[in-house]
């Protein structure tokens, strides 16, 4: 019943949210969905040897990297964060350049595996396969805003195994001491590959370790887009304010195996993805929208129909994009002359 | 004799040395109830339970640094580093305590520790899931670092590291875990670490190897003998430390010839010490140059297959560089 | 007045502690200081290249060793555990054979640092310079105890720098996952060599970061032995009755330089040392002792006599015993046959 | 020109950096207030402030990953790692990030930092403040490791390293920070980083070493040239990687005879490529033996006098193998 009113309530615009940004934000979690059905589907068809879902991300995704000003603000995500790229800049096609390793791939030109972003141009921070090795990166980026007076901030996003891992405090300690301009996003879907979080750690509320370096920390539903916006967007203006780092963690779940050489069933009972898969975020958002007479049945349905028929001339076009020349595999280990 | 593969040998030896000893248990990322990425201890938790089969949180310097205190608390822990890409937080309780506890006691406390590590390129892991770490390792007096590249050494090794009284290294070449099989007894047996050993005979010239190289250089070696009878006698290191100098040194003796080949990037690599040693100890026995391939000095294997390719050792290229140095 | 008041009460009876334990904890705590004082003594007369001080600590060192089972429980201390050691077993002999290299140094036989304390037979595990490797060990052993059923507990000490390691995350959180029979204890003397607190964390209170690995943490005056006791023999009588592990925080101070390299006159002003001077431990546990009437100036003069014969008698043996024998050095690096 | 030590010359290099370029920034522990426990940055925090004298908290791997965020945010950090023994925790972020990040980015990313260690023993720094590292850096290709021995090229080399795009290793002995003075220029210059440099010309043999053995072949070769006439060339290698193997090849080409001297452990350590390197370009002309000396295979240099002097090279050591291999 509450569940029912909070619905039907206005949950938008306190948030300085329009019509039009929920539509774009609706637009960018199905493209990241559709995406990831279209790289299951070259999986198993043998042309994309490997990748990575996003599916049941997207929501915290998407909500969290939305509050961030593109061309200013660094992104620093990890490998699963295909939506929070996609808002970042990137593009289906970028998406699938990845996958199939091609020499335009915007990330690596084809040298890293699929889903490990990076892009210069749109402040997309290079990142590799190694867990949590990007947290110091983006605490320090965060120290050169600082320093060099900028007013951007730093996103920083990873899962809850990352934090388990000794560079995880580190890079959230040194934030702490010197109040950085930064947003620490814990996409918590309760495994790391098969180890259940009761194994990561003695808490099951992982943010309440931000106390312990001296800044706030909030754990939200991952699958609920505004709760996961509305923690974002405090925690941004913040950041950007000199008020210091903050922790966000959304809780959500992975609906897929973890990589396409994962199986699930090992550690996974399908009821608990069923159960999980109820609480989809996309659902849930688009719900939202029809009670509020933003979309309907229909329009979503041809939404969907015009973003898969975009991520399938993506596919194609990626697909017969040019491979590296193999003599490549030498060039950048350093600088090149002139 | 059963035929298995080298993940095979590796899993059911570990399950045999866990029935026999309760003081083994094995430790790592989704080593529980998903067996191992590479199923290296399926069904070890239904098996042995929760106690002895720990799925450690995602952090490897502490699971080297737990392993450590267990061992030094009468248990044989075997800890598994999902890829060994991913040892490198670690490298400072391996180097700084490992390998140095019982010489900074004074021989009073020890290590009988095991850390197994897939290592390796050829499988489109891309530059975090190809490398190899033995060089690394290998320069670290007070650790022993191997590479069993049939079923029956992994077998035989993995027995003899449990049971070795300091720190192992066991590093397991991952293209092999499938790809390479072999008669395996099921009695238990060990394959002492330190001798090299040689995995064919010849007289015309020494061919130094160990992993997945090793596998391409026999396969060279017997391409090469079928068209022109030539002999090469293949050496696999097995135990890069500590190096067993004098299997490599009689044989280049003998052979007068003598080449080394390994997939890790080349310069500063295992490698070098095998051709440094046998130019010092053995130079004037030499009637050829000292032929050295390895890997390019780039990171490690990118992910496009054209670049993948590029990066790794061919048995066409061995076998050339084979010929070349038997008509030299 | 309150101060006086307490000061009156009767501080160790609730706590268990007889007239016996306390003169016995005195005499400890003024070995280690006197220690101290001999092995600067030696560094000035050249005796001594390196030497790692004690004073200050020793209250909350010989507090929080106390309540250990010897020949039970396993110390994990860290270099600045002198009085640690003392309490586990060491001699003074031992301490000085580690601070001239010897050969029969127990420690390492002259071939670490003096205080890099180590003793199988004693249950005190080898340490190293690598500040907090030790701690994943501590909680490996803490592990291996309860595996094996063993009524064992681990003491794991450390400094305040330690705190910012990655390896003292992944040891307390691995710690908080299998509730360890363990207690962490933080010497804080607010310095890690020059870097003040400040600039090592967000907050000043790092018990609290205990809550975040789910398990309790407490910060007590590390000058109050008895406070320090209490905190002790608690966290020891959870961590052995299957209640897990405890974090407990020893606020203290550093008397002297950090080591005889270091001139903390660049970072420490004399007053700041004069104003901790004055909450010596040792003399607030004399104060104690003397108006609950178990010593007097008198005795406690005669006792330092007493003592510094003992030192000086161990500083000479020590003196007197043999070097290693330098071929000996090639030895231990593996297990030797038979 | 003013004459300074090593440690001098790299405190004023440090200096006038930050001088002239406020994107330079040093950070590590106790580099403020303390100015670092070799004094090396002594008074930067008065003069350039907190903000860019950053006193860390005591966490090696998040000083070079933070160190690497800044250095791909616009600035030029110099990171000081207290001691090379405790750059270990750091491995992961050296090997698998800054060393990678320009690769993986196929160039889109750079990382120009530099990371400063002491290394290097003999000053009763035993196990923990002894070691050599240039082993394990040198084999990760996008790393630069650098060891300049003398005040002139610690100066030149540094200003070289902070101007570098990509991320470099910068090592220094700490024996010599107050042994080794020299003429230094006040004007700014760069020493580059690569060449390998000829410390000692000779025709007789040619001796390779760096760091704290360096100054010691040059002293065994001016004592040998002093008794017998026998003139060594004496080769600095000053660049780690990537290494010059011309500068090495050509000298032993003209000498004809060569060896390696280095203080690490010896097995699988820097002189083993070099003593490789020798052996598979230049074997043919050579008239003697290779020679190399290096450390023990023990884990480090123990505390006590006795036990470290064993571990030691000496100047006698390498003034023996010198004569020996003149006279072959
Ligand atoms: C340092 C390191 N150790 C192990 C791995 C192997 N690995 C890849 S992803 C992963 C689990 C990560 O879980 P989490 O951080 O929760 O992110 P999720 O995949 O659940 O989104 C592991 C163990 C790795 N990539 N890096
Ligand atoms: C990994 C590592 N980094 C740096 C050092 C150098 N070092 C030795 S002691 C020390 C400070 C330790 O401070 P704290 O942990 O507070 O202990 P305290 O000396 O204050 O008792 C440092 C930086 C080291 N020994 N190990
Ligand atoms: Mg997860
Ligand atoms: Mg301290």
């Amino acid at each position: 019943m509450a569940q029912q009113v909070q619905q039907e309530a206005d949950r938008h615009s306190p948030l300085g949210l329009t019509e039009e940004d929920l539509l774009a934000m609706h637009r960018t979690m199905l493209t990241a969905r559709l995406c990831d059905e279209a790289q299951f589907r070259l999986n198993r068809q043998g042309k994309a040897p490997f990748v990575v879902p996003v599916s049941g991300h997207e929501g915290c995704q998407v909500a969290t990297a939305w509050p961030m000003e593109r061309g200013k603000d660094v992104f620093v995500p990890y490998y699963r964060d295909m939506a929070v790229c996609l808002v970042a800049g990137m593009t289906p096609k970028d998406v699938f350049l990845g996958v199939f390793g091609k020499a335009e791939d915007p990330s690596s030109g084809g040298r890293q595996m699929p889903a490990h972003w990076g892009s210069k141009q749109l402040g997309i921070i290079s990142g590799s396969s190694p867990i949590a090795t990007q947290i110091p990166h983006a605490s320090g980026i965060a120290y050169a805003m600082k320093y060099r007076g900028e007013d951007a901030i730093v996103g920083c996003w990873f899962g809850d195994g990352a934090t388990s891992e000794g560079d995880w405090h580190e890079a959230l300690n040194f934030a702490g001491v010197h109040d950085l301009p930064i947003v620490f996003v814990i996409e918590n879907n309760l495994y790391a590959i098969s180890v259940p979080l009761s194994k990561q750690a003695g808490v099951s509320d992982l943010s309440i370790r931000a106390e312990g370096y001296g800044f706030g920390g909030e754990s939200v539903d991952g699958n609920d887009v505004f709760a996961c916006y509305r923690a974002m967007v405090e925690a941004v203006d913040r950041a950007r304010s000199g008020g210091g780092p903050t922790l966000i963690e959304c809780r959500t779940y992975r609906f897929h195996p973890h990589t396409s050489d994962d199986d699930d069933r090992t550690y996974r009972t399908r009821e608990e993805v069923e159960e999980a898969r109820k609480r989809d975020p996309i659902l849930q958002f688009e719900a939202y929208l029809q009670q509020a007479g933003m979309t309907s049945e229909d329009k979503i349905e041809a939404l969907r129909a015009e973003l898969k028929e975009e991520v399938d001339r993506a596919v194609d076009e990626a697909w017969n994009a040019p491979d590296p020349d193999p003599e490549t595999a030498l060039r950048h280990v350093f600088a090149e002359e002139g | 004799m059963p035929e298995k593969n080298l993940v095979t040998a590796i899993h059911d030896t570990l399950w045999d040395e866990m029935k026999a000893d309760d003081r083994v248990l094995v430790m790592g990322e989704d080593v529980g109830a998903r067996g191992g990425v590479f199923r290296a201890t399926a069904g070890f938790l239904d098996e042995f339970g929760e106690d002895r089969v720990i799925d450690t949180p995602l952090a490897e310097s502490s699971i080297v640094g737990l392993a450590i205190g267990m061992a030094m608390h009468g248990l044989l822990p075997v800890a598994e580093i999902q890829f060994a890409d991913f040892i490198h937080p670690a490298f400072d309780q391996l180097v700084s305590e490992a390998a140095r506890i019982r010489y900074r006691s004074n021989g009073d406390f020890d290590v009988p520790m095991v850390v197994r590590a897939p290592y390796g390129g050829g499988v489109h892991g891309a530059l975090y899931h190809s490398q190899s770490i033995e060089a690394f390792y290998g320069h670290v007096p007070g650790l022993k670092v191997i590479t069993p590249s049939t079923p029956y050494d992994a077998k035989g090794m993995l027995r003899a590291a449990i049971r070795d009284p300091d720190p192992v290294l066991f590093l397991e070449h991952k293209k092999c875990y499938r790809l390479i099989k072999g008669e395996v007894p099921d009695e238990a047996y060990e394959v002492p670490i330190g001798p090299a050993d040689v995995k064919r005979e010849g007289d015309d010239l020494t061919c130094v190897s160990y992993g997945l190289m090793l596998h391409q250089c026999l396969e060279a070696a017997a391409k090469l003998e079928e068209e022109q009878g030539v002999q090469v006698e293949v050496i696999d290191v097995r135990t890069i430390a500590p190096l067993d100098k004098k299997t490599i040194l009689d044989s280049v003796r003998k052979t007068a010839k003598a080449m080394v080949v390994y997939e890790d990037n080349r310069t500063y690599g295992v490698g070098a010490e095998i051709v440094a040693t046998i130019a010092e100890e053995a130079m004037f026995d030499l009637d050829g140059p000292l032929v050295r391939i390895g890997g390019p000095d780039i990171p490690a294997m990118p992910f496009s297959t054209p670049l993948e390719h590029f990066y790794m050792p061919t048995v066409e290229g061995i076998h050339r560089a084979m010929k070349e140095l038997a008509e030299f």
